[in-house]
């Protein structure tokens, strides 16, 4: 056990990840000598070479579809973009690529390639710095996404995301990056398990879903409620693309409440996807409708005013006093 | 045995290089005579023979598309020279990311009837085992497999691998963001890729002079790229070209750029109809050039037996036409299992979900239909 | 009234607004001499020129990112994305300029440009041809998203897009081209009626909401399930972004079941959101859990399987049964 | 009154046009001097002057940021020569599309202070009203602003306007397909639109040769556009090659391309540290050719009072300064509603709903504070 930040337990996965495997190389913008301009890479170049940590240029359709050939070699490339918000240049050769080439080739291709994407909000950046785009990602069949929401996870998760032969997008919380925490770096993690949600505080009043970044806002609203006499079990979805929803129904039908927050827009976003497949699947059981706590539908606004966009604690338990149909007096989400 | 020459200067040549005449007479070209000086008489015939096969399988697959055997059909008709000269360069080992339209170059695979006409057919998303005959699938999206092609390239760099990639795409397809990433990227890691630009003059409906002003090849040297600008319906320099730019990836010392000037001489898919936008004068012209024409030409210059070229030819011909025709009889229609069989490499449990219940869903429809009988 | 087909709507619609206002340009593929592969541009150049009627060159984020250059010019331009799975080279022009331009401009440069993108399947065609990336608009704020389902509609809402000051992504449904109908084109539209939902068949037993080329499924699905005695409201959503969620309330208020269809893949579609946002909205009014019909989550499939994978009659009547908790003999859909 | 200058031979000159030597001593440049003919001691002080102004506003910027009053800031110190000499190159009806850094060109156009440095402190989305100023908006996402300005041009055609557009951008840019997309709009429609490359040298931490292995410029030639490449440091050369340029365009003949070779004295952003990836040495050599000193040193040449000029410099940078800082001091917080005011020109039923609800919430919890008090 070490306690590690999450970026440095990113660190050490890919470090260990690459050491395991020759054919595991490193792609992106300014992810050499600079180590990423989060650090994520930090010394990586150093111990491993230019061909395995490959800086390259500043395209990034180029990088995903450059190492799209690089998986067609037989290597497993694990692309960094360098903020969520230069995902879309590479839209195309994401979608209509990645995602398709194993049902293209009839599985004979398969493209083992690992997007790490430091996304969402809250460190005060400019424009395109701090969009969530995982709905477009989870829509589009093909591709697997994940979000790791702490310290071990994001060292486990990550580990499997590169073995895993699909094409994972991999989400990192980036204003969780300081975030510290233990660390197993020889946890033998269950086959299968990077793609089960995790039940991250049990509770019986109601189930609260979140992932990456809000994970920890949801456990702080959770103990602020418990204070209120509200027991919240709080899930970690961790997988968004297949979503377990074995474990979410298992929690609904016996919660019968449910709170879904990110901090994406709430139009045709995850949380839209949870709510309407568990009301199919836990209909009988609910006694009120999910209730969702999202960023607006907006773009995302410039950074004083970006604490009013995201969800926090406040707005989550507002959340909760709709689902619980108290005489809320904080009415924020539409209904 | 290698053969000799007309040495008179080439007469109407544009600013491209060429080997053949389209008249058939050959005439010495510095740049390029060095790489084809091993072709003998009978190498001659066999590209004759591969064009005349390609040809009639182009031929077969638009009749096959009349006749509602396939979906759709990208004929080929014009660029023979191009997709035989540069698949007969190729080295076993090398690996080709194509578009859609190269079943020439699939041909020089050896790929099996059957697998080319799959996708055509609408019977799957795509026919060969990429890794069987080291070419991937083919590729609509226009553009997107040149990214590939770099990627690769730099993989059997880091490999220390003495093959190449080449990259097959047309001139319509060089104004596409990703093929000038393609090249800033093979460019900057050296790596050992051929761009292969077909100029075949049209982007369906849009002449070249839309895409570009000046020569394709032009814009790749401004990449940093070795550049070959040839006649595209020459096949001796097709195949030359593609052999000194491969060569010269192989010294991985940077990536290499052909472009072949020929032309477009069908729709450019059976569902297009090019009376709408250009001149039968044009089409005219071009047929002037025939890629077949002038190797036949050649090889009568230089005493060959014509005759029993063009039987042989007629009988591969047919061959091939045959082979189609049983692969297109015998092809099974797919099954309802293949929607949800490749999506992923490993079980995903609610696309299996989806799976079941609709497999669940035809049973009972198929009980039903029992039922009421 | 004229008798139009589909795209003789559509062309008429261009040319009247080109007609109407000068700064109108279309911009696109072969969309000049070759009238587009679809033909909906014929004549267009010959009659109003090449400045109006442009070829471009073939690059898809080119062509929107010029159009907006454009549109800051104080042109109009009309894009024709020449098939659904060829937008996404220009996903970035759209999500992180056109879409965003308003907003950061701070209501100083408007774009009023309308991306045409025909869409959908089951026309037979290969891969990239078929796709229905509604949803990725959808999600995206400063977007509108509207499809017609018929020739009048096609004429009107076209004309009202491009008149739009925001940008819109008009999506036509290919396979519905050739339908004909009556159209009106001196008909003066209501203002903000483009983003109105019609009931295009009024029922009592069960609200079932389609758009674009799944209308007509639908409005036949309604009147086989008449001849057993459900009565079934449809509606054409028409707008997909803004979703008109009053009508659909309004609707589902009264019938307390709803099926939705669309061609999309199922997770995080746009069926999700409607799904999640009725339940929401009117919860205590649902007697079922809304049930969604749609495209299965997989790269769209091969011609010859095409129609396994498109809803159809059957299949929505299959969604109506479960809808209606009817001991279904069939059971299509995942629950 | 034009100026004579020194007709020795130009020392230590690059593969660039360059009018003065880092020394101060001008040399003749026949590609540029009849563009520059008219300039006397008089602008050359005033591009001196510009030249002290945007520096002093980078140092305040990057102040500002240091101080927690912007939220970042992009330094152009070393790049003022490239900034001035196009900016003031600039008709005011030429539309201006620039990325994130050019500060200096904003400077030119006249924006306010407060609308400079609104997005850096993360209070708006954005500054100044792109139509009052003939600029758009600042551009973060690499290279996507190049296209606008080609379209824009296109507009300008179209229009028959006498009016050009400009677009900058970096050496890192040129990578991306956007920027290869916009040369070839530009080409394909003649459209009168300069594309002015800062190449700084450096893409955060990559240096230009991981983006290109030739010069940029060759790139753009490909293209099919006229272009110039000029030592970056230069104002004078940069001025006469940006009116080259833009005379150029103004022909309909055609876009153009500058390549203005510079270097980024400062680190990328204020959140970048430079010190991990370059050597001091580079630093060291690029002060020495120092954008304001040769111009300093070139008026002494020509005996004006440099002293006379400092006194001025410093006075119009300390108003500058002053003036940046009021603007801080008073520019205000951005109110809640400006999250949903400008998503859309016109309303938008549910996305009004969520405002709604929001501003409930907010005046809930205003009450609930009441009330608890
Ligand atoms: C990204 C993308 N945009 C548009 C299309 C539609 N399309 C198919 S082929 C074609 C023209 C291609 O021209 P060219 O690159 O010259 O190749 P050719 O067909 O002549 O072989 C177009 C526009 C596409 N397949 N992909
Ligand atoms: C599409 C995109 N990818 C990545 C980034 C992150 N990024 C911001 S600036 C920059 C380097 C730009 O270098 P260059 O074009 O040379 O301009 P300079 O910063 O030197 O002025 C990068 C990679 C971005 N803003 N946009
Ligand atoms: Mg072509
Ligand atoms: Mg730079």
């Amino acid at each position: 056990m070490k306690t590690l930040t999450f970026s440095q337990a990113l660190n050490t996965s890919l470090r260990d990840s690459m050491e395991h495997d020759a054919k595991v190389v490193l792609m992106g913008e300014d992810i050499g000598k600079l180590g990423g301009v989060f650090r994520i890479t930090d010394g990586l170049q150093k111990d491993f070479g230019e061909h395995r940590v490959i800086d390259t240029p500043l395209a990034e359709s180029g990088i995903v579809g450059a190492a799209i050939g690089l998986a067609f070699r037989g290597y497993r490339p694990v692309v960094e973009i360098q903020f969520d918000g230069f995902v879309y240049p590479a839209f195309d050769q994401i979608v209509s690529q990645l995602a398709k080439m194993h049902f293209r080739s009839r599985g004979n291709v398969k493209l083992p390639v690992t997007i790490r994407i430091p996304f969402g909000g809250g460190i005060g950046s400019p424009e395109h710095h701090s969009e969530s785009p995982e709905a477009y990602f989870a829509h589009t069949a093909g591709l697997r996404v994940v979000s790791p929401s702490n310290p071990q996870d994001a060292y486990t998760m990550l580990a499997q995301a590169i073995a895993d032969d699909d094409p994972v997008i991999f989400l990192e919380p980036k204003r969780r990056y300081h975030v510290r925490g233990e660390v197993d770096t020889d946890l033998v993690p269950e086959p299968g398990s990077l793609y089960r949600a995790k039940v991250a505080r049990e509770g019986a009043d109601l189930t609260l879903i979140a992932y990456g970044p809000l994970v920890k806002t949801a456990l702080d609203a959770a103990d602020a409620a418990a204070e209120e006499g509200i027991d919240i079990e709080v899930i970690d979805l961790r997988s968004i693309e297949p979503v377990d929803f074995a474990t979410l129904s298992a929690s609904v039908r016996k919660t019968g409440r449910v709170v879904i927050t990110h901090e994406a827009g709430k139009f045709a976003g995850v949380g839209a996807e949870l709510a309407a497949s568990l009301t199919e699947r836990c209909f009988d059981h609910l006694d009120h409708a999910p209730v969702r706590v999202t960023g607006f539908d907006i773009p995302y606004p410039p950074a004083k005013l970006e604490n009013h966009h995201l969800p926090d604690l406040d707005r989550i338990l507002d959340g909760v006093d709709r689902a619980m149909r108290r005489n809320a007096p904080l009415l924020g989400e539409d209904g | 045995m290698s053969i000799t020459f007309d040495s008179s200067t080439p007469e109407g040549t544009e600013d491209y290089l060429q080997v053949l005449a389209p008249d058939g007479t050959r005439h010495p070209c510095p740049e390029l005579d060095h790489w084809v000086e091993d072709l003998g008489i009978q190498d001659l015939e066999n590209l004759y023979i591969d064009m005349a096969c390609i040809r009639r399988l182009d031929t077969e697959g638009t009749a096959l598309q009349r006749q509602g055997e396939l979906g759709l059909w990208a004929p080929l008709l014009g660029q023979e020279a191009a997709q035989i000269g540069s698949g007969r360069a190729l080295e076993h080992d090398d690996f080709i990311f194509p578009s859609y339209r190269e079943h020439g170059v699939a041909y020089c695979r050896g790929i099996d009837p059957h697998d080319l006409l799959r996708m055509w057919r609408g019977a799957a998303p795509s026919g060969w085992n990429p890794y069987e005959v080291n070419m991937a699938n083919q590729q609509i999206v226009i553009g997107a497999q040149t990214l590939h092609a770099a990627g690769y390239a730099m993989g059997l760099k880091f490999d220390g691998s003495n093959a190449a990639a080449i990259t097959y795409f047309g001139d319509g397809a060089t104004s596409q963001g990703d093929v000038s990433e393609a090249m800033v990227f093979a460019a900057s890691y050296q790596a050992p890729v051929v761009f292969f630009c077909q100029n075949n003059h049209w982007a369906i409906s849009e002449p070249v002079t839309r895409q570009t002003a000046g020569y394709i090849a032009d814009r790749a040297k401004g990449f940093g790229l070795a550049t070959w600008r040839v006649d595209g319906n020459d096949v001796i320099a097709v195949l030359a070209a593609t052999r000194a730019a491969l060569a010269h990836v192989r010294t991985g010392t940077g990536p290499a750029f052909i472009e072949a000037v020929t032309y477009r001489m069908g729709a450019h898919t059976t569902a297009d109809d090019p009376t709408r936008y250009r001149d039968a004068l044009e089409l005219e012209e071009w047929a002037a050039k025939d890629p077949l024409d002038r190797v036949a030409a050649h090889l009568d210059s230089l005493g060959a037996d014509l005759e029993a070229l063009k039987e042989r030819a007629q009988q591969a011909t047919d061959d091939m036409a045959a082979g189609l025709r049983e692969a297109i009889t015998t092809m099974p229609d797919p099954e309802v299992d293949d929607l949800f069989a490749h999506v992923y490499s490993h079980p995903h449990p609610w696309l299996e979900e989806q799976r079941e219940n609709y497999a669940n869903y035809l049973a009972g429809f198929a009980e039903n239909a029992e039922a009421s009988k």
